[in-house]
């Protein structure tokens, strides 16, 4: 389905609303190396126009895994219940 | 404000000139006269775009801009890039450090061996002893000496229209081969675009405490401080072309870049700019040295810094006192300043994309930077910067071979 | 994270690059220090000495001629004159050690002749220097192996003068038997 | 709104701060742990020293850097790569703050405070190492 770029983590609170520690959330699959590294899969920055030309093919492929779609999590080969397809895309996810 | 300008200013003039401009630039003066200072040109304003950029990130974050760099490159292009810039930092020390030596060689004529070990405790004193601010204060002004360079230009009465002509051609002299300038114009670029500027121009934003609110009084610095470096450095270029070019005079030794002022402005000349080549290669000893040290510490994430006393930082202290000794000693070993030089600046040039691509990346990062983010203005120049660097960088090498470090 | 940062390209060719890289660097060094084997690239390098030793002549002369009008101290005159005299005697030396290659005898023994006359006269000046008999070093340019006359030092910056003709004598030897030297020697015009 | 952030812009990499914002280190690795439970994992650890660094990054550079950094240490833990318990970790984001002081960290910075102790401190001006 594609290579893992990034882990999306979050603090999960307990029952008591304190934090607990922190979560891995989901994953940042799929796109191009250089598109996660310089920040534009994640929509951290939107330029300079010319690294941004150069990563949006990338940028726009990369696709959010949400944690509970993951089935196995192995050291080497991550199984996802669901094919890739309807996965949302990272840039839709995180915020503006 | 005016003396935070004033320092800014001065720190922004004493980390353009340094042993680098001093050498390549009268080299570059007599072989070509000053069909080369569009490069000049084209490396301040480079300069200028990323020491606002990178003073800006460190107005924000209070952070000098390489802190944010590991994570733009990864560990292990940030590691090639760390391990590159401290091997040319070790020769760029040793230079510097000759630099000094020779100076006062000239001054007192005692032989530059043996000031050289003496330049290298005067500098650990001051790395140990004297805050940040006070020795960039002390070395800034001091290197204002350097303005004599420009005064010794009208002096030489100089043909203003042939030096216009020059400065308007960009082909080789004759004689000369497109290689050996495209070689000098690197020379110039690694010599004048040094990633320590910006280093330093930002720790100094820090260190000066300046907040979002000085973005103002930075800029002025920015658009004062380094066109006024860059003026010196054609000075420089031209007081060597005046002299130097006509009688075929080549630039091997730092006692022919001052002899122009001595001969336009005599011995008071002389003196002057002998305190400018002190204060310019002290100072530059001083940030070459720190800034290697800021780049290992912030790549391991060491404590760091001079406001720090030392045993509150001991790696970073460590760190740039080994590099000092091992610079002396290099310097020790009467290898030639300027052939040292030379080689020290196509090197820097090579690492130059990876000083600018992070800073450029972190300048953007909109949830770091915020409302400070880049504007079009410092995309446009950084990116044609940063493709400008990239060429060097691939262009270095072959270049310095085949022209044989410029002998050819 | 780590799969992806470690690259997939780097294993296998990592001794390939490693022998590449490897050859470069010792064919780069071999390029740089290489004696010249062919008549038109020692003639290229008979040029270039004799560039330099001019050059160095040169520096002296504007060194001497700044003490004689009081615009710079005698130390910083007599370390530039130190460090001119030794830069000669490396440029001479280094042609010096060069075989010349078949034909090439009659330039060796001009520019070898010219390299011993220039650092024996920067060595006299140097002694004087360091003696302090300053009006003697002003009266070498009248037996000075490279022709300074007619040039004046500033304030003129016309690119044609008289005497430019007595700077290039050498030149002119040279160029009666191989073109290419004299090429060389107008780099600095 | 998302609730969740990037691992590699806010806590790989970045700079480690104790609570008194003195610099500990950087974020050299990440320690997962998949909980019994079937649960997503969970960031256990994050791992400082240039040992962690030299294991994340593999490779002839790396190990070496690894062995290097192994063999300065001294201690029980030697061997292991430093690690900061994740409970310990108070905002993150271009800064990973802790909640703790660097003096309650006894593995971490260790060269630091050997080079203070051994050498910096005994020489004229050069503060005091443990205030």
């Amino acid at each position: 389905m594609g290579r893992v770029h990034d882990l999306r983590i979050t603090r999960r609170p307990d029952q008591d609303g304190r934090p607990r520690g922190l979560f891995v959330a989901g994953l940042a699959v799929g796109g191009g190396r250089l598109a996660h590294a310089w920040g534009f899969a994640e929509r951290r920055a939107t330029g300079p126009w010319l690294l941004r030309m150069m990563t949006a093919r990338a940028a726009r492929a990369a696709r959010y895994l949400p944690a509970d779609r993951i089935v196995g999590w192995g050291p080497e080969v991550i199984r996802v219940r669901s094919d890739g397809a309807d996965l949302p895309r990272l840039l839709d996810v995180v915020e503006p | 404000m005016l003396f935070g300008f004033t320092l800014g200013t001065l720190s922004a003039i004493g980390g353009f000139i340094d042993i680098g401009d001093l050498v390549a630039d009268a080299l570059v003066g007599a072989r070509f006269g000053l069909r080369l200072a569009w490069v000049t040109v084209l490396a301040v304003i480079g300069i200028m775009c990323y020491a606002e950029m990178s003073a800006r990130i460190a107005l924000k974050t209070r952070r000098p801009a390489f802190d944010l760099a590991r994570s733009r490159l990864g560990p292990r292009y940030a590691l090639g890039g760390l391990i590159g810039s401290f091997l040319v930092t070790a020769l760029l020390v040793m230079a510097e450090l000759s630099g000094i030596a020779l100076a006062l060689q000239l001054a007192s004529g005692v032989h530059y061996l043996l000031w050289v070990p003496i330049a290298a405790v005067l500098v650990f004193i001051v790395i140990w002893t004297l805050p940040f601010e006070a020795t960039e204060r002390i070395y800034g002004l001091l290197g204002l000496a350097m303005l004599v360079f420009v005064v010794a230009v009208w002096h030489l009465n100089p043909d203003w229209s042939r030096m216009w002509a020059s400065a308007t051609t960009v082909a080789p002299t004759s004689g000369e081969s497109w290689p050996a300038y495209l070689f000098f114009a690197i020379t110039l670029i690694g010599a004048q675009m040094t990633p320590y500027e910006m280093f330093f121009f930002s720790s100094g934003a820090i260190e000066s405490r300046w907040r979002p609110k000085d973005l103002t009084e930075m800029r002025v610095n920015v658009i004062v401080g380094f066109p006024l470096g860059g003026l010196l450095a054609i000075a420089i270029q031209a007081v060597a072309f005046l002299v130097f070019f006509d009688a075929g005079i080549q630039v091997e030794h730092i006692s022919q870049t001052v002899l122009p002022v001595a001969l336009a402005l005599g011995k008071v000349g002389l003196a002057i700019a002998l305190v400018g080549v002190f204060a310019a290669t002290f100072g530059a000893t001083l940030e070459t040295l720190f800034s290697t040290g800021y780049d290992l510490a912030q790549y391991f994430g060491w404590a760091y810094g001079e406001v720090q006393p030392p045993a509150r930082a001991t790696r970073f202290t460590t760190t740039i006192t080994a590099l000092l000794l091992l610079s002396t000693a290099l310097a020790l070993t009467t290898l030639n300043p300027i052939t040292v030089t030379i080689y020290a600046v196509v090197f820097s040039s090579v690492l130059l994309p990876f000083a600018f691509l992070p800073v450029l990346l972190v300048g953007n990062d909109k949830r770091v930077m915020g409302e400070l983010a880049n504007g079009r203005l410092s995309n446009t120049v950084g990116t044609i910067t940063l493709l400008l660097s990239i060429v060097v960088s691939a262009a270095a090498i072959p270049l310095l071979i085949l022209t044989k470090a410029g002998a050819s | 994270m780590t799969a992806a940062d470690r690259g997939a390209v780097a294993g296998r060719w990592r001794p390939v690059i490693a022998v590449a890289v490897t050859a470069v660097v010792m064919a780069s060094l071999w390029f740089g220090h290489a004696p010249p084997r062919s008549a038109a690239a020692y003639a290229r390098q008979a040029a270039q000495t004799v560039g330099y030793l001019r050059s160095q002549t040169q520096t002296a002369r504007l060194w001497v001629d700044a003490v004689a009008t009081a615009a710079t101290t005698h130390q910083a005159a007599s370390i530039a004159l130190e460090e001119v005299e030794a830069d000669a005697t490396a440029t001479a030396g280094r042609f010096a050690g060069w075989d010349p290659p078949p034909g090439a005898d009659p330039v060796r023994d001009t520019v070898t002749g010219l390299g011993e006359e220039v650092t024996r006269t920067l060595g006299a000046l140097r002694i004087a220097a360091h003696r302090d008999q300053w009006a003697a070093c002003r009266d070498w340019r009248s037996h000075c192996p490279i022709s300074l006359s007619g040039w004046a030092p500033l304030r003129t910056a016309s690119p044609r003068r008289p005497g430019h003709e007595a700077q290039t004598r050498h030149a002119v030897r040279l160029h009666a038997r191989h073109p290419l030297g004299h090429r060389r020697l107008h780099r600095h015009r | 709104m998302t609730d969740h952030e990037s691992l590699r812009f806010t806590l790989l990499d970045q700079q480690l701060v104790d609570a008194d914002d003195r610099p500990v280190g950087r974020v050299d690795d990440v320690l997962l742990e998949l909980p019994d439970d079937g649960g997503p994992p969970k960031v256990v650890a994050v791992l400082t020293g240039a040992q962690a660094l030299g294991e994340r990054m593999g490779g002839l550079t790396g190990d070496v850097m690894a062995s290097v950094a192994s063999r300065m240490r001294s201690g029980e833990h030697r061997g292991e790569p430093v690690a900061i318990p994740a409970s310990l970790i108070g905002d993150h984001a271009d800064l990973v703050k802790l909640t703790v002081a660097l003096d309650d960290l006894p593995q971490a910075a260790g060269l630091e405070r050997w080079l203070a102790h051994h050498l910096v401190e005994g020489l004229p001006g050069a503060g005091d190492a443990r205030d």
